[in-house]
């Protein structure tokens, strides 16, 4: 995208419901196994509200786009997801203020402050099985990136680090969310929301490319 | 099979979304609600309860989940009414209502055995 | 008047069982549920849980009782984004939701201050 | 009555299903102040049962009897009162085996195998101010009624025992049943339960005396 604008970052944002459309079936396949098998519905339903909003009246700045998706998706998904994410986007939008557009630098630390959102949010540490396994290689990834790299580096960066992380949440046993009343048996699946944590990082990064 | 469970409360909608909730992290268990009175008031019913312990019974036993002092009382009424070789493989568990079902049901849907139905759901905190 | 309750359940059907099973031993405190997705679901509604939240206030308190950690997720999120005066006297109790319910009921039916009807919900345990 | 047969066992039983019509709007009372307010309809509902049942079909034997008004009181009442009464009643039908007509000497141990029943199902001892704290000194009184009275002796004396023990029970804290919930706040108002038992035992002393 031509300069992180707001217009970039809305289209960035329809560009993450898309891509949760094109998931769902399979993020909810991977909640069926350790959880209750809502994720896909539950984060179709918010980016679906996401879209319909930005679709009535798109914010100017990227940073009211951020909260616009926040508060949507607090409202809207219905389960730990929502929160969680409701709160990363919300600590993204305040790290970016009312900047008209967005560096990359400001970029990475949008992405730190919304994965400390989540652990302030959930409370989860890295190695619990949960988004926040996805998310905290992510940030370290683009914290390096960002320091000669472009936006589309820095989510290129992240997105890479998140599919591997979460690739790897496979072994781990659940210690927090619904999993965890699972033990040992959420050993060997996915984590759903790390999963769709390294999807929506890779749809940014696709967007930030320009390809999207 | 598995392991079935029961869950007793004064109020029938208690049981019922008790029952709903679980179902969704435990699909294959039989989970069955024993709610209100048997005429859509609140309370328990002797009869309501019997008829799910039977309903809950796979042969693998049945974890018995209620709300209040007065739903043990005709929970134990019932057991003890039942048939001996049936009564010993159907377990009361003290155990938080909701919490607890909803950790007994995700331990059976994984293949618990009786005991560890009930164990999963006397740790049940509701911390997850 | 009195402290009130609001009771977040990922069902409909068991919070508003659980508002009827507690109005019966206090009448004259303002119980709310908050249960369900608000769209007929299984999940929370951070719109129903900031509703519940004014409409049980009085002035007196919130004792907040929820079921599981995704409610507690929506809950949090819902006392952060209210004005800090009014948050401050609404309080999540970590509690059995049932058990914890009825006996924060009892309590603030019986005048109990917030920190009372707090600390009742918290020693629930269903052993009455 | 006239030697304590089947139908005058029946009789009673119908007399203490019109005491509870009568004093049912007062139990409920009771129950408001330290419970959920259903004492009064919970017996109501289970005698009218009672009343129905041997409309229909009036066994042949006094404990015939009870073991009818046992069952059907446990499928009926839907609170605690059901399944205690109805332990109460199947442990007296049981104690009075099938004999013809009943004693003074079998009377009270039927009303002791109640009340032992009572205690092993609701596990309360005297004064956790619970029907207990009704029931225990009404056996008590009579036993020693049973030495040299007859069954009217008998009944008189634990429906005095009872009156006095239920409106004793005022000052007391509740710590069995849902009334526990209220701590001390229970400190002030009559068990429901005792004064239900009460009225049970004056109805049957009314029975036996031949007035009722
Ligand atoms: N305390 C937590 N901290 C971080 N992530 C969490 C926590 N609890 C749950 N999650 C994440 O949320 C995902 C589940 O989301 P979702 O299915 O939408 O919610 P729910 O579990 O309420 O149905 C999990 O896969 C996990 O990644
Ligand atoms: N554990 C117990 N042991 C003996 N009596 C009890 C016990 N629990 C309750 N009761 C008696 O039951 C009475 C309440 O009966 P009822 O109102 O019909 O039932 P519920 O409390 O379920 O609404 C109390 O007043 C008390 O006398
Ligand atoms: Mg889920
Ligand atoms: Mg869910
Ligand atoms: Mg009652
Ligand atoms: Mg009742």
């Amino acid at each position: 995208m031509a300069g992180c604008d707001a217009a970039a970052t809305a289209a960035a944002v329809r560009q993450m419901a898309e891509t949760i459309e094109q998931h769902h079936t399979e993020l909810t396949h991977l909640d069926r196994e350790i959880g209750d098998g809502d994720h896909g519905a539950n984060l179709v339903r918010g980016f679906r509200a996401v879209v319909e909003k930005l679709d009535a009246d798109e914010p100017g700045t990227p940073g009211a786009v951020l909260k616009l998706v926040a508060t949507t998706l607090i409202s809207t998904v219905g389960g730990a997801s929502g929160p969680l994410f409701g709160t990363a986007f919300l600590r993204a939008a305040t790290k970016v203020g009312d900047a008209e557009t967005l560096d990359a630098a400001t970029v990475s630390d949008a992405l730190s402050a919304a994965a400390e959102g989540v652990v302030a949010r959930g409370k989860a540490a890295v190695g619990d099985k949960t988004m926040i396994d996805a998310f905290e290689p992510a940030v370290q990834a683009a914290q390096s990136a960002a320091e000669e790299g472009s936006v589309a580096d820095v989510l290129e960066a992240a997105a890479a680090a998140a599919e591997q992380a979460a690739s790897e949440t496979a072994p781990l046993e659940a210690r927090k969310g619904r999993a965890s009343y699972l033990g040992e048996r959420s050993v060997g699946h996915v984590d759903p929301g790390a999963q769709s944590t390294a999807y929506l990082l890779r749809s940014l990064a696709t967007s930030a490319s320009g390809a999207g | 099979m598995s392991v079935g469970l029961v869950v007793v409360s004064h109020s029938a909608q208690v049981a019922e979304g008790v029952v709903e909730l679980a179902s969704q992290m435990a699909p294959s268990v039989r989970l069955v609600a024993a709610g209100g009175d048997g005429s859509g008031g609140v309370g328990t019913s002797f009869d309501l309860i019997s008829a799910a312990l039977d309903e809950a019974d796979t042969g693998d036993g049945v974890a018995i989940l209620y709300d209040l002092g007065s739903a043990l009382l005709t929970t134990e009424m019932a057991l003890e009414m039942a048939d001996p070789d049936v009564a010993e493989r159907r377990v009361i568990v003290e155990a938080p209502v909701v919490e607890g079902a909803i950790a007994a049901a995700v331990a059976a849907e994984g293949g618990g055995g009786l005991s560890a139905v009930v164990a999963a759901a006397r740790e049940a905190g509701g911390d997850a």
